[in-house]
C-alpha cells in the first residue's frame, strides 16, 4: 500500500491551480507559470520513475493507493483507487517523461504569448487527467481521466480561439464531440460490464470467470468504439487533423504522445476481455490496418507540415491497433513508447520550423532550411528515419515487431494484414522523406527578404536532441530474438499484465520460426530504404517534378488531397440531417404542442364570442327568443300529454 | 419531541417578507438599499438556519428528523395536523432551496430596479412556500405550501418580466394550477379514505403522509387513477415532454432571478413529488407505469436536446437544456433501483446548481448587452475572461464532464436505467452526445471565436459581487463531482425504504 | 241560433285584429283596434257577461284607445317603413302558425276546474248580475281592489313626472327641429314636409 | 232584426247561449293572442307594439271570461277581467307617457334604433 502514488496526478493538479492563480494575477506573474508547470511535471516524473523501479526491483506485482470512497450506491462501490503495475508504470513514464520535455519546450515556444500561464495550467491539467486515466483502478475513474483529457484537448486546441476567424474553437468542439461519440460506446460498455461482472474494478474483473462469447464481443466492440474515438481510428479520426489548429507543443503532447495512445492503453488494459472474443480482435486488427493505410495515403497529398504528421500519427495508431488485434499487446505498447519519442520529436521539430518561419506551415513554401536550422534539421532527420522505420532505429524495431507478430500469428488473414502493413510502411517512409526533403533540402522557396528563418533557442532544441537520442536508442527496449536471445525487455516486463492470445492461431496457423523472422526483418528494412530514397530523389529540388505526376493522376490526387472527403460525408450524412431534425423539432414544439395549448385557450374565447352575438340589442330579438323557447316547451308538454 | 427548526425555516422568510412590506424606510433611493440589505440578511439567516440539517442529518441516517406537528383544524373525525419534518429525500433539497434563494437575493439587486419592495416580498414568500413544500409531512400542509409557492412566481414573472410576460405567466399559472387541482382531487380522496393504522383500533381518517406511505393498501384500479392524478400534476411541474411548453415561455419572459429560482428549485418540486408520493403510495401503479415514464424521461432527454440545439435565443437554449437535463431524473426515478433513485436525487441537486449558474450568467450578459441572441455575441472570452471562465465551468458541469457534478448523477441514472432495461439505458447514453453538442456550440458562439461587433469590445467583466455569487455554485460543482458519496449517503436509507415499498408490490 | 252571430262577431274581431297588426299607418291600426274591441264586447255579451261588455266598451274602447289616438295625432306619426332585414318578419309568421296549431290542438279539451258551488246561482249574468259581482268584488277581493286603486294613483303621478318638461322650451324646439331634419333626411320616399310639420308641433 | 239581436241576449236561466262551445271562444282568444304576439315581434313602430300588447291583454280577458262562463258565470273570472282592464289602462297611460318622452329624445319611434344595449 504505497501512498506516494497519488502524487503523480496531484502534483500536476497543484501546478495547474498555481498557474491558474498566476494567470488570474496576470502581469509579470505569468512568466513564473512555465517553471512552476515544469516543476510539477518533473515531480510527477520522478515519482513515476521511483514507482516503476519499485515494481521492477522486487517484483512487487503492483502499487495500489486506496483513497476516499468516490461513489457508493447500492451494489456500486467505486473508491478513488490508483493502481500502478508494469503497464501503467511504463505508460506513466512516457506520459510524464515526454510531457516534461514538451513542457520544457513550451517555455520557449509560448514565451511571448500573453495567455501562457493559462496554457501551462491547461497543460498541467492535461497531465493530471492523463495520469488519472493511466492509474485509475476502476473503469469509471479511468473514464474521468478519459473525458478530462478530452476536455483539456478541447481547451488546448481552441487555445487561440480568436485566430483564423475562430477556426480553432470549431476544431476543439469537433474534437470534443467526436470523443463524446466514442465515450458513448465506452459508457454502454461499462454498463454491460457492470451488469455482467457486478463490479467495475479492473483487477476484480480480471479474476472473474470468462463471459460468454457474444456478450464479450459486444462489450469489446463497444469499448473499441470508445478507443477509436479517443485514438482517432476509422470512424472517428476526423477530429485529429483539425486538432492541429492548437499550438504545436499541444499537438506533440496530446496528439502524438499521450492522449491518442489512451485508446491503445485501454484495449491493452482490457486485453483479458478482448482475448475472450476472437471476432472483436479481428475487428480491431482490420480497423487498425485499414486506418493505417487510409491515413498513409492521405498524408501523401498534404502540404501542411503538421497535417502530414497528424495523418502519420493516425496511421501509426492504426499499426498499434493492428498489433492489439493480432494479440501482440506488448508490441503495441512497445510501438506506443517508440512512437511517443519520434513523433513528439517530429512535432516539436515542426514547431521549431514554424516558429522560425514565423507561422508558415506550408511545406511547399519552405526548402533548404538545413543551412538555417542545423539542430532542428538533424533531429528532424533522426525523427524521420525512426518514423520511416530505417533499420536499427527504434521505429524500425517496434514496427517490424508488429509486422512480424502479424504474419506469425498464423491464419489466412495474417498475410493479408501483413501486406497492408508493409504497403503502409512503404507509404510512411515515402511521405516522411517527401516532407523532410521539401522542408530542409533543395533551394529556398520563400523570399529571404521578409522571412529569415533562425534556429530556435536552446530551450527548444534541447528537448529535440534528447528525444532524438531516445528515438535512436528506444529500440534497445525490444530487441527481437534474432539479435539477442531474450532481448525483448518490454515483452517480459508486460507479459504478466497483458493477456496472451493468438486469435488467428487457432485457425491452424503455423508458427514461423526464427529464420523467417530474420527474413521478414530484411523485407521491412528494404521497404524502408526504398521509401526513403524515393522520397529523397523525387522531392530533392522542390515539388515541381511531382506536380506533373499529380496532374496526370488528377482524380487520385484530388481524392487524397480532399482527405477521401470523409468530413464532407459526415457533414452530409450526419450533421445536416441532425440539424434539420432539430429545426423540425423546434418548429414542431412551437407549432403543434404549443399550438394545442394555445388552441385550448382560443377555443374558450371562440365559444364566448358565439354566445355574445345573441345579445344584439334589439328588444324584439330577445322577445323572439322568449317566444321561441315557450313554443318549444309547450310542444314538449303537448308531446308528454300525448 | 417537536423541534422548532422546521418552523423557523418555513416562517422566517415569511416574517421577513411581512417586515419588508411594512418597513418604513427612507433614504436616497427611497430606502431600497436598506430593503435589499434587510432581505439579504433574512436570506443568509435562513441559509444558516438550514445548516444544522446538514450536520443533524448525517450520512447513513434514516427516518424523519426535526419533526414538528401541531393540531391545525378538525373536520368531523379527521384531525388535520400541521406537520413538518425532514427525511433523507428532502434534506438536500431544503439546503439547495435556501442556498439558491440566498444567492438570488444577492444577485437580483443588479437587475431589479423598480418596485424593489414588492419584489423582495414576493421572493421571500416564495422561499417560505418552497421550504414548506419540502418540509411538509401532511397532505394539507403540503398542498397549502404548494399553492403559496405558485402565486409569487406569477407576480414576479408578470410584473418584472419581459415583453410577453403576461402571456407567459398566465400560461405557467394555469398549466400548473390544472395539475395541482388534479392532485387536490386525489388528496381529498385519499384523506377521506379511512386507513387501518396498527394499534389505533378501527380504521381512522388521517392526513399525514407518513401514515399513508406506511399503511396504505389500495386495490390496483384505484391506485392507477390516483397515481395518474398525482403523476400528471408532477410531470407538468418537472416538466416532462408533453407538458413542457410553459417552461421556455416562463423562462424567457421571467427576470433573471425568477428564472434562477424557477430552474433551481421549482422544477425539483415535480421530481420530488414523484418520489415522495407516487412511488410509495401507489406501488402497483408505479410498476405498471414505470416503462412508460422511463420512456417519457428518455424522450425528454433527447427531444429537449434537439430543441435546445435549434434555439438562437440564449435563455431559451438554457430553458430547453433544463428540460433535457430533467428527463434523466424521471428516467432514473422510474428505473426503480437504488442507483436510479439516488442518481436522480443527486442529479436534482447538480441541475439545481448548474442551471442557476447558467441563468445568472445569461442575466449578467443581458444586463450588459440587452440582447439574448447568440448571434450578437462572439469572442467574449477575450473581453470578459472571468465571465468565460464561469461559463465554461457551468457548461462543463451541465454537459456532465467527469470530475464535476453533472457526470456522477447521469452515470448513476444511466447505469440504473440500463439495469432496468438495457435498450433505454443505451439510448440515454447516446443522449450524452447531443447534450454536449448544443452546450458546446453555444459556448463557442458566445465565448470563443473572433470579436465581431464593436459593442462586445467595450463590455466590462464580471464585478467582484457577481463573481462571489457564482463562487459557491462552482465550489459545489467540484465538491459533488469529487465526492458524491457524502451527498448520496444521506439519501440512501430513505430511498432504499421507498424502493423496498415498491418492491413489495412486485 | 246564437252560434252564427258568435261566428260573425269572432270573424270580425279576428279581421280587425289582423288589420291592427298589418296596417302601415298607426292611425288606421288604432281604428281597427277599436273595431276589434267592439266585436269582443259583443262576444262578452253573448257569453253572459253584460257588465264586462260595458266595461270593455267604456274603458278600453273609450279611454285607452282615445289615449292612443291622441298620442298618434300628437306625434304626427308617418307610415312605418318596412324592416331592412326581413329575417324576423319571415320567421315570426311561421312561429305564430306553429304556436296557434299547438293551442288549437290543446285548448278544446283543456280540463277546466270543476265548477264551484257559488257559480250555480242562476241568472247571475242578468240585470242584477252587477250587484252580485259588486258584493263579490268588495267582499273577497277588497284588498286587490284597493291595490289597483293605488296602482292607478302611481300611474297618474308617473305620467305627470314623465311629461314634465326638463329642458327649456327653446332647447326642446331646437332638438326637435334637429331630429326632424335628421328624420326627414332618412325618409326616402316622401319629400321633407319641414314646413307643415314644424308649426304643428310648435303650438 | 232587433228581435234577433235581443234574442241573442242571454236568457235568464242557466249558462247563456249554450250553443256556443267554450273551446271555440278559447280558440278565438288564442288566435287574438297570437296576432298580438306577431304584432309585438314584427312591427317597428312602438305605438303599434303597444296596441298589440292591448290585443294580447284582451285575448287574456276573453280566456278568463270563457273559463268563468264554463263554471256557471263564476264572478271570480269577472273580477280578474276587471283587474286586467284596470292594469291595462294604467299600463297604457304610463307607456304612452314614456313613448312621448322617447319621441322627444329621438324624433322617431322606430324600435330598430334602440340598440345601445348591444353586447
Amino acid at each position: 500500500m504505497s501512498d506516494y502514488l497519488f502524487l503523480i496526478p496531484s502534483l500536476p493538479l497543484l501546478g495547474a491551480l498555481l498557474c491558474g492563480i498566476l494567470h488570474a494575477r496576470g502581469g509579470k506573474a505569468r512568466d513564473l507559470a512555465g517553471p512552476v508547470a515544469n516543476l510539477a511535471v518533473l515531480g510527477s516524473f520522478l515519482v513515476a520513475v521511483l514507482a516503476f523501479l519499485e515494481i521492477r526491483g522486487h517484483e512487487a506485482e503492483a502499487l495500489v493507493y486506496e483513497g476516499f470512497t468516490w461513489i457508493h450506491t447500492g451494489t456500486l462501490l467505486l473508491p478513488f483507487k490508483l493502481h500502478l503495475d508494469a503497464l501503467s508504470g511504463f505508460m506513466a513514464l512516457i506520459v510524464t517523461g515526454v510531457g516534461l520535455l514538451i513542457h520544457f519546450y513550451s517555455i520557449g515556444y509560448m514565451a511571448h504569448d500573453e495567455g501562457r500561464a493559462k496554457y501551462f495550467a491547461y497543460l498541467n491539467l492535461f497531465v493530471f487527467a492523463m495520469s488519472l486515466l493511466i492509474l485509475g483502478a476502476n473503469l469509471p475513474l479511468l473514464f474521468v481521466g478519459w473525458e478530462g483529457v478530452g476536455a483539456m484537448s478541447y481547451l488546448l486546441i481552441g487555445f487561440w480561439y480568436d485566430k483564423e476567424g475562430g477556426w480553432p474553437a470549431v476544431a476543439g468542439q469537433k474534437a470534443f464531440i467526436a470523443n463524446r461519440v466514442g465515450d458513448m460506446g465506452f459508457l454502454i460498455g461499462m454498463f454491460l460490464l457492470f451488469t455482467n461482472f457486478g463490479t467495475l474494478d479492473v483487477a476484480a474483473m480480471k479474476e472473474a470467470p470468462a463471459l460468454s462469447g457474444g456478450v464479450a464481443t459486444l462489450i469489446c466492440l463497444l469499448l473499441f468504439l470508445g478507443a477509436t474515438g479517443k485514438s482517432a481510428q476509422i470512424p472517428l479520426f476526423v477530429w485529429l487533423p483539425d486538432a492541429m489548429a492548437g499550438p504545436t507543443p499541444v499537438s506533440a503532447l496530446i496528439h502524438a504522445a499521450t492522449m491518442v495512445t489512451a485508446g491503445v492503453y485501454m484495449v491493452c488494459r482490457m486485453s483479458f476481455l478482448f482475448v475472450q472474443s476472437p471476432t472483436a480482435m479481428a475487428v480491431v486488427a482490420v480497423v487498425g490496418a485499414v486506418t493505417a493505410l487510409l491515413a498513409g495515403t492521405i498524408a501523401l497529398a498534404q502540404r501542411d507540415l503538421k497535417k502530414v504528421l497528424a495523418y502519420s500519427t493516425v496511421s501509426q495508431l492504426g499499426y498499434m491497433f493492428l498489433a492489439c488485434g493480432v494479440g501482440a499487446f506488448s508490441a503495441a505498447i512497445f510501438h506506443v513508447g517508440t512512437h511517443a519519442f519520434f513523433k513528439a520529436l517530429l512535432f516539436l521539430g515542426a514547431g521549431s520550423v514554424i516558429h522560425g518561419m514565423h507561422e508558415e506551415q506550408d511545406a511547399f513554401r519552405m526548402g533548404g532550411l538545413r543551412r538555417h536550422m542545423p539542430i532542428t534539421w538533424i533531429t528532424f532527420l533522426v525523427g524521420g528515419l525512426c518514423l520511416a522505420g530505417f533499420p536499427l532505429t527504434s521505429g524500425f524495431f517496434s514496427k517490424d515487431e508488429i509486422l512480424w507478430e502479424t504474419v506469425s500469428s498464423g491464419g489466412s488473414a495474417a498475410y493479408a494484414l501483413w501486406g497492408l502493413g508493409a504497403l503502409t510502411a512503404l507509404l510512411t517512409a515515402f511521405y516522411t522523406f517527401r516532407l523532410v526533403s521539401l522542408t530542409f533540402l533543395g533551394k529556398e522557396r520563400f523570399d529571404p527578404g521578409e522571412v529569415h528563418p533562425h534556429e530556435s533557442p536552446w530551450t527548444m532544441t534541447l528537448p529535440l536532441v534528447i528525444l532524438a537520442l531516445l528515438g535512436l536508442g528506444g529500440g534497445l527496449m525490444g530487441l527481437p530474438a534474432v539479435f539477442v536471445e531474450d532481448g525483448n525487455w518490454i515483452h517480459h516486463l508486460l507479459s504478466p499484465v497483458l493477456a496472451e492470445g493468438r486469435p488467428f492461431a487457432s485457425e491452424g496457423g503455423h508458427g514461423l520460426d526464427h529464420a523467417q523472422e530474420g527474413l521478414f526483418m530484411v523485407y521491412s528494412s528494404i521497404i524502408a530504404v526504398v521509401g526513403i530514397l524515393a522520397g529523397l530523389i523525387l522531392y530533392r529540388n522542390g515539388p515541381e517534378r511531382m506536380a506533373g505526376l499529380a496532374k496526370t493522376f488528377r482524380p487520385v490526387h484530388v481524392l487524397l488531397a480532399g482527405k477521401w472527403f470523409v468530413d464532407e460525408i459526415y457533414q452530409v450524412c450526419i450533421l445536416t440531417p441532425l440539424a434539420a431534425l432539430s429545426r423540425f423539432a423546434g418548429w414542431f414544439d412551437l407549432g403543434i404542442v404549443d399550438g394545442l395549448v394555445n388552441g385550448l385557450g382560443r377555443l374558450f374565447q371562440g365559444a364566448g364570442f358565439l354566445v355574445r352575438r345573441v345579445q344584439d340589442g334589439h328588444i324584439q330579438s330577445y322577445a323572439m327568443w322568449m317566444a321561441g323557447t315557450t313554443t318549444v316547451v309547450l310542444a314538449w308538454l303537448v308531446m308528454q300529454l300525448w | 419531541m417537536d423541534s422548532s427548526l422546521p418552523l423557523i425555516l418555513t416562517f422566517l422568510p415569511l416574517a421577513g417578507a411581512l417586515g419588508i412590506l411594512v418597513a418604513p424606510v427612507r433614504g436616497r433611493d427611497g430606502g431600497a438599499a436598506s430593503l435589499w440589505g434587510f432581505a439579504q440578511l433574512i436570506g443568509v439567516a435562513t441559509f444558516l438556519a438550514s445548516l444544522p440539517l446538514w450536520f443533524g442529518y448525517g450520512p447513513g441516517e434514516e427516518g424523519v428528523k426535526f419533526a414538528f406537528s401541531a393540531d391545525w383544524f378538525r373536520f368531523q373525525t379527521l384531525q388535520v395536523r400541521f406537520a413538518l419534518g425532514v427525511d433523507g429525500l428532502s434534506v438536500l433539497l431544503i439546503l439547495l432551496t435556501t442556498l439558491v434563494s440566498m444567492l438570488v437575493l444577492f444577485s437580483a439587486s443588479s437587475h431589479i430596479k423598480d418596485r424593489a419592495r414588492e419584489f423582495l416580498f414576493w421572493l421571500l414568500v416564495m422561499e417560505s412556500g418552497m421550504l414548506g413544500v419540502f418540509l411538509a409531512l401532511d397532505f394539507f400542509t403540503f398542498y397549502v405550501f404548494w399553492e403559496v409557492m405558485l402565486i409569487p412566481l406569477y407576480f414576479i414573472i408578470g410584473i418584472w418580466g419581459g415583453p410577453r410576460r403576461r402571456y407567459a405567466t398566465i400560461k405557467f399559472f394555469l398549466y400548473t394550477m390544472a395539475g395541482s387541482v388534479l392532485m387536490l382531487l386525489a388528496i381529498v380522496w385519499l384523506v377521506s379514505h379511512p386507513l387501518t393504522l396498527p394499534g389505533a383500533g378501527g380504521p381512522a381518517l388521517t392526513s399525514s403522509i407518513l401514515d399513508h406511505t406506511a399503511h396504505l393498501r389500495l386495490p390496483a384500479s384505484t391506485q392507477t387513477w390516483l397515481f395518474l392524478a398525482f403523476a400528471v400534476a408532477f410531470l407538468i411541474k418537472v416538466p416532462a415532454v408533453p407538458f413542457h411548453t410553459w417552461l421556455p415561455d416562463a423562462h424567457v419572459e421571467a427576470p433573471t432571478s425568477g428564472s434562477v429560482i424557477l430552474a433551481g428549485v421549482l422544477l425539483k418540486m415535480g421530481t420530488y413529488g414523484l418520489i415522495r408520493f407516487c412511488l410509495p403510495l401507489f406501488p402497483l401503479a408505479t410498476l405498471d407505469f414505470a416503462p412508460i415514464l422511463m420512456g417519457i424521461g428518455l424522450v425528454g432527454l433527447l427531444y429537449g436536446a434537439f430543441l435546445a440545439w435549434a434555439q438562437s435565443d440564449l435563455k431559451k437554449l438554457v430553458a430547453y437544456s433544463s428540460i433535457s437535463h430533467l428527463g434523466p431524473i424521471v428516467l432514473g426515478t422510474f428505473a426503480l433501483n437504488a442507483l436510479g433513485l439516488e442518481g436522480s436525487v443527486l442529479q436534482m441537486i447538480s441541475h439545481g446548481l448548474a442551471t442557476p449558474a447558467l441563468f445568472l450568467l445569461v442575466g449578467m450578459i443581458y444586463e450588459r448587452r440587452h440582447t439574448r441572441e447568440i448571434g450578437d455575441f462572439g469572442g467574449l472570452a477575450r473581453v470578459m475572461p472571468r465571465f468565460a471562465f464561469f461559463l465554461m465551468l457551468a457548461t462543463f458541469a451541465s454537459v456532465g464532464l467527469p470530475g464535476l457534478s453533472g457526470f456522477v448523477g447521469e452515470f448513476m441514472i444511466f447505469l440504473g436505467a440500463f439495469q432496468a432495461s438495457p435498450w433505454i439505458g443505451a439510448v440515454a447514453a447516446a443522449g450524452v452526445i447531443f447534450g454536449a453538442v448544443y452546450m458546446l456550440s453555444m459556448m463557442r458562439r458566445v465565448a470563443f471565436g473572433p470579436l465581431r461587433s464593436e459593442e462586445n469590445r467595450r463590455l466590462k467583466d464580471l464585478s467582484l459581487r457577481e463573481s462571489l455569487v457564482l463562487v459557491p455554485l462552482v465550489v459545489l460543482f467540484v465538491w459533488i463531482g469529487v465526492s458524491p458519496s457524502t451527498f448520496t449517503s444521506r439519501t440512501s436509507k430513505t430511498l432504499a425504504q421507498i424502493q423496498a415499498k415498491v418492491e413489495q408490490a412486485r | 241560433m246564437a252560434l252564427p252571430v258568435f261566428l260573425i262577431l269572432a270573424a270580425g274581431a279576428v279581421f280587425f285584429a289582423a288589420n291592427v297588426v298589418l296596417r302601415r299607418n298607426p292611425a288606421e291600426c288604432a281604428v281597427h283596434l277599436v273595431g276589434s274591441f267592439f266585436c269582443l264586447a259583443g262576444i262578452y255579451l253573448m257569453i253572459g257577461f253584460p257588465f264586462l261588455a260595458a266595461l270593455q266598451l267604456l274603458v278600453y274602447a273609450g279611454a285607452i284607445m282615445v289615449l292612443f289616438l291622441f298620442v298618434i295625432m300628437l306625434l304626427d306619426l308617418r307610415r312605418e317603413e318596412p324592416r331592412e332585414n326581413p329575417r324576423i318578419s319571415t320567421i315570426a309568421p311561421l312561429a305564430m302558425g306553429l304556436l296557434f296549431g299547438l293551442l288549437a290542438v290543446v285548448l278544446p279539451d283543456m280540463p277546466v276546474a270543476v265548477a264551484t258551488g257559488r257559480g250555480a246561482v242562476a241568472g247571475a249574468g242578468g240585470a242584477e248580475g252587477g250587484k252580485e259581482l259588486a258584493n263579490y268584488l268588495f267582499g273577497r277581493h277588497l284588498l286587490t281592489f284597493e291595490a289597483t286603486s293605488l296602482l292607478l294613483l302611481a300611474g297618474i303621478f308617473g305620467v305627470v313626472v314623465l311629461a314634465k318638461r326638463r329642458t327649456s322650451r327653446k332647447a326642446d324646439l331646437e332638438r326637435l327641429l334637429e331630429n326632424i331634419e335628421a328624420e326627414s333626411r332618412t325618409e326616402r320616399k316622401e319629400p321633407p314636409l319641414v314646413g307643415a310639420g314644424s308649426e304643428g308641433v310648435a303650438s | 232584426m232587433i228581435a234577433s239581436i235581443l234574442a241573442v241576449l242571454p236568457a235568464a236561466e242557466g249558462i247563456p247561449n249554450p250553443s256556443i262551445p267554450t273551446s271555440w271562444v278559447l280558440l278565438l282568444a288564442a288566435l287574438l293572442f297570437i296576432l298580438g304576439i306577431y304584432g309585438f315581434l314584427v312591427r317597428r313602430d312602438l305605438i303599434v307594439v303597444f296596441m298589440s300588447i292591448e290585443l294580447m291583454l284582451n285575448a287574456a280577458n276573453l280566456t278568463f271570461l270563457a273559463a268563468a262562463r264554463e263554471r256557471m258565470l263564476d264572478p271570480e273570472g269577472q273580477v280578474y277581467a276587471i283587474f286586467v282592464i284596470t292594469v291595462a289602462a294604467v299600463e297604457a297611460a304610463v307607456g304612452l307617457a314614456l313613448l312621448i318622452a322617447w319621441f322627444r329624445l329621438r324624433a322617431t319611434l322606430d324600435v330598430e334604433t334602440a340598440v345601445e344595449l348591444e353586447g
